[in-house]
């Protein structure tokens, strides 16, 4: 079961092949035809929503936002191999991931937007806050994961997320060895784009793969095409169930390396064309998950232009559904930045919150506002 | 029923009770188990609630305080220790970034029932960076509660408190004074406020505003100043300070000193000063004096006493504040 | 022979003309090189000294300083960018551990000539954690100096004046003002001096004191309140703290204001408040006014414009100072 | 030549066995017969003086204090594989190589007395501060390794010196990671003494040696019998002239594990019967690197009883010299604690300065000291 997992480092994990096709060997995941569909539909959507938020920020609609495209098969079928009550753990590019989880788009466009309210992760949804500091949210991860382990149960999984850059951190170091030493239900999914900003992978690290880097934790590393999502689905849930159920000799976690790439800039802030030719983006085009999975369920009859075009109808009022809904969410009310500091508002802040009643009343907001 | 005893017997006294009261608080970091930790704050915990609860966690600041916000937001209470407070640094980010606003970040979905403990300050000839005294870093940033007791008693009852507390608290432990004296202290637990200041001499000619090991070293100083009757208020709790408390007694006095044994520059006296000056000048008689320690790196222990505010300094200080 | 520039660019000219002159400085960070940094604060130095000397770095910050911390050590001059101030914290050890006091550590055998940038502060609608101000931290850690520029002038001429500091600078750029006006930086290299403020504003009844992203507003303020003849101080160095140019300029007018934008408990706006009545009590006609950012983490871009001191809040204050 | 190095991160390197023959197809280092009986020399001073530093220190005349003894092997002979220009880079416990290195006895007496001067290495040795923070030494080699590459030297390594539970610290991960990044001239030697305080090395990571971390940086990680001067002396000249000169295909860096024991407590504030048994130490005290290089110098004709006789006077002289010298020296000026924080000392610091003589003028210094 765990062969996906028990492999070198560089043994890249394949599926489908760039033109759709199964590669020599491989195995469908266990899928119903209608989950496959589904993977194929959160792929679309996660990609539409994307392409909308990255002009929404042209037009000045939302602020600074991290574009995924390319990465959606990494993302969503990573998030479809977990069980309703594992995790994830996501750093601020897991928009595809955090949607699957049940997050609403409109609280990703909301925290875009600079409103906190994006990051209020509803009660029943297993996901974590967003973790801007690179790799500080990977012992976050680790510590869920133990606790769920001293609370005895023994059923749930924690998916962090985390790119390439972040392997070179100290929390990864201190996040995965705390993993290994206290065996904790985690999968440590790197999705390296190949890019930590402008830094290239091949400076990030003098090592061959990310995945040997687990080496050091003394549990597995494994590299899959993250631009495969079928290969992704695999391994993750593999990588699930062994942080589950791990036979005898093994450990539960495993740190994943899914090989992909990103289409678009690091940020809506940032110019790759400065730091990167367009031939690279171009090649890593012909793997792009989205076509290749469409293909494949299209060859294999899961799939037709009907169905497709229903799809992208449905994934169009979805979007515009979110934005409509983000856009006519009031503006956060200011005094609530004084909320949530402390269980209980303590007097000092409470001082501050009368003084800047005070002074909204007195000059009135549009005084305090930049123009 | 009570027991006189040391604040470290008193520390681990009060992680004692809010183990056994509390089924998910847990204890965490170097040395902690089996050794009881390096100043045996922790002794006997893991006997007796075994190493699910009283855990030895590897070598790694920024892995015990961010996993143990990990968990804290997963519904456990944990209580890491840091073993001296010049070595949370490497964890700092994860103290300033993620412990002291997970609150605010997620809107209360995720909160931080969490207790940092870390032994601080001077005064024990301990090597480099093992004496620092940086109270004025967790003061200064939101989100956070800072504890300091300079008492058996209030030490166990802080960190009562603390751990009950739905929010995170850095808890700092005046490592000077961890066996400098035994007081009598409840066995069963009981809670002293955070936020709470403690008169500990009244007087009517100068406050004295301190906390931690400089609580005792003030009130000698009082005691030796007959012609001065000295106010001595230990803050113990160091966000939120109780400025009500100062207030009240500067305005009695309408005179103050400060003592602390971290740096002056950027220290909590500047704090305390601005406070009193903002919400009592009209009683101002005399400069706010700060007895502090010097602008210079912790000295090794050679040098550690000039560094340190002394009854003789302190005295001096107070004069100062009295004769101006 | 000058250039019309804009603050950034200033840093730029000055770490260009500081690796002109000295072949040992050279530039470290996350995306400095061929991306010329994510403000453009290295751009074109990358092709111009090469890859010796403008160097990308792995994403780890404390691998970055304590790197350059090695480098300064060995003789070279290193000036690590961190890409902005919320990110220093992971490398937060090796600042106040080790850039702080390694010459005093080593008797003066081992000394860091290195400057530590980062771009800080609110107003740029960033996300999270991007827009800090925790110079506090910095000031209050002996053997550090703390330069942040509000010019484009003096931004050069700090910059050269850090890189040739035989002392290790932390540098922190106010990432709201880098590109809000230009102004004429000459081409040469200069130096403004690190520890001298500068009255931005002359005025005899009330002084304020800033730096950083606040001065401007703060100079818009004053020149709005027509019947308070405002001085305002730009103080530029935070550590050491001109307290000469703070002094004097209270002493004539009696009344202060400081203006900062970090939170309120614990910011450098007390230790100045702390040292007037330390000096100048005498002085004193009314309570210095701290107008200050709040005791909350910093809200995202929806609330900042309510979270930062703009001209009608400081005109507020200043008011408070005036009529007291 | 580089066999040593490029081996499996668990096939521990030998020379000679624990009764002090050489095993099975070993050679002995290229070294003199003087250097040889330099290394043992060094080995008994150092241990003798770790004798009298813990009674000195339980008799109150010096302070806490950090014992080597078993550590010697590991210590003298990786810092004699050393070339003069080469630097060292240690930790708290390293006396014995920075002995080997330069520096006198009398200063680590000083700085255990908590004089900083002590630390204040002589100028000519190329021995870097005694770091306490433990592993935020690593960055710094790395960062003296890559200047002197910046510098275009060619011929000068950096050993950085650490113990076992420097391992699970980021600034371990940062330090190799940059190491290998930049490919620089630096040797990372972990001095696994089985124990970080209290707890053992195998609950500080999950890995079934820490050399094979260096599979998380891009080279090679090696173990050595640490316990055994000769083969240390082996892999750390190997792995230096590797720094300086690779090969091809090789990367400059080396992460050595010498596996070893610490006979003594942690410091003198710390008592080992609480968490490990007598019994353990009684097995590794028959792996003692001192008679068993004594048993081949012997057996080799290299040494004899008048020779060890003699070194052993020597040593009792050196020691009590260094002593001697300590205790002679006067204590601190007090006001020099302003000293050296600044090339030149700020206003603030200079009233703070004038504040404190004015002081003790009025008070005396007896006034301002703790009873
Ligand atoms: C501790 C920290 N340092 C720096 C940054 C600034 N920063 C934001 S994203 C980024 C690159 C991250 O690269 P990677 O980990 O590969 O993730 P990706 O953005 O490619 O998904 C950097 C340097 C940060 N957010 N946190
Ligand atoms: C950052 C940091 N955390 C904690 C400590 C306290 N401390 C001092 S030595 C030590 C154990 C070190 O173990 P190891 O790295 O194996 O070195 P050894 O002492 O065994 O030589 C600890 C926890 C410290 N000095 N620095
Ligand atoms: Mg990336
Ligand atoms: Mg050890």
């Amino acid at each position: 079961m765990t062969e996906t997992i028990h492999r070198a480092p560089d043994d890249t994990y394949r599926v489908l092949d760039e033109n759709g096709e199964l590669v020599d060997g491989a195995e469908v995941p266990d899928l119903t035809d209608d989950e496959l569909v589904e993977m194929y539909r959160y792929m679309k959507l996660a990609r539409r929503f994307d392409e909308r938020a990255v002009s929404l920020q042209r037009q000045g609609r939302i602020g600074t936002y991290p574009p995924l495209s390319g990465q959606e098969g990494a993302q969503i079928a990573s998030a479809m191999a977990l069980a309703d009550d594992d995790w994830i753990v996501p750093s601020y590019r897991e928009h595809g991931a955090s949607l699957v989880r049940g997050l609403p788009l409109k609280d990703t466009l909301l925290y875009w937007m600079g409103d906190e309210r994006g990051n209020a992760i509803p009660a029943e949804e297993n996901i974590f806050t967003v973790a801007v500091p690179i790799a500080s949210q990977i012992p976050h991860a680790t510590g869920m994961g133990w606790a769920s382990q001293l609370k005895d149960e023994s059923d749930t999984a924690f998916m962090c997320y985390f790119g390439d850059g972040a392997t070179s951190e100290g929390d990864f170091h201190e996040g995965l060895n705390f993993a290994g030493v206290y065996d904790t239900p985690n999968v440590f999914f790197c999705n390296n784009n190949q890019w930590a900003i402008s830094v290239p992978r091949e400076q990030q690290t003098a090592t061959d793969t990310l995945a040997q880097k687990a080496a050091a934790y003394g549990f597995e590393g494994v590299q899959v095409d993250g631009m495969d999502p079928l290969a992704v689905y695999q391994v993750a849930h593999d990588a699930i169930e062994k942080a589950k159920d791990p036979d005898e000799d093994e450990m539960r976690p495993t740190l994943i390396e899914a090989v992909q790439y990103r289409f678009g800039a690091h940020t809506t802030a940032d110019d790759p064309s400065v730091y990167r030719e367009e031939s690279e983006v171009e090649a890593w085009k012909d793997k792009d998950p989205i076509p290749r999975l469409e293909t494949f369920l299209v060859e294999t009859d899961r799939l037709d232009d009907a169905a497709i075009e229903s799809i992208e109808a449905d994934i169009e009022d979805a979007v515009a559904d979110a934005i409509e809904a983000a856009e006519e969410t009031p503006r956060p009310d200011p005094a609530s930045m004084f909320e949530n500091v402390y269980a209980e508002m303590p007097q000092r802040l409470e001082q501050q919150l009368e003084y800047f009643q005070s002074i909204r009343d007195e000059y009135g907001d549009e005084a305090l506002l930049e123009d | 029923m009570s027991e006189n005893l040391t604040l470290v017997q008193a520390v681990r006294d009060g992680l004692h009770d809010g183990m056994a009261e509390d089924d998910d608080v847990l204890v965490m970091g170097e040395d902690v188990g089996q050794n009881g930790g390096v100043f045996r704050a922790t002794e006997g915990l893991y006997e007796e609630f075994g190493d699910d609860r009283v855990i030895d966690t590897p070598l790694a600041e920024s892995g015990i305080i961010g996993s143990a916000v990990g968990m804290a937001a997963y519904g456990l209470k944990p209580v890491p220790e840091i073993q001296f407070s010049g070595f949370m640094y490497p964890g700092f980010d994860q103290v300033v970034s993620h412990m002291s606003r997970l609150r605010t970040r997620s809107r209360g979905r995720f909160t931080l029932p969490m207790v940092l403990r870390a032994p601080m300050g001077g005064g024990i000839r301990a090597p480099e960076h093992h004496s620092e005294s940086k109270e004025a870093f967790y003061a200064h940033e939101a989100g956070l509660k800072v504890a300091m007791p300079s008492t058996p008693y209030d030490a166990k009852g802080m960190l009562i408190a603390s751990i009950r507390d739905p929010d995170p608290v850095v808890f700092l432990e005046p490592k000077k004074i961890y066996r400098a004296f035994r007081e009598d202290v409840p066995d069963d637990p009981y809670e002293v406020e955070l936020g709470d200041a403690a008169v500990r001499t009244e007087g009517e000619d100068v406050s004295v505003f301190t906390w931690g090991a400089m609580t005792q070293p003030t009130v000698e100083a009082a005691e030796n100043l007959d012609r001065i009757d000295v106010e001595v208020v230990d803050l113990r709790s160091l966000s939120p300070i109780d400025f009500d408390t100062i207030i009240e007694s500067f305005k009695k006095t309408g005179r103050a000193a400060i003592v602390h044994e971290a740096p002056n520059t950027g220290g909590l006296g500047a704090e305390i000063t601005a406070t009193i000056q903002e919400e009592a000048l009209l009683y101002q008689e005399a400069p706010v004096e700060r007895i502090t320690g010097f602008d210079v790196p912790f000295p090794l222990a050679a040098l550690e006493d000039y560094y340190l505010p002394e009854p003789a300094r302190i005295a001096a200080g107070i004069e100062e504040a009295f004769d101006f």
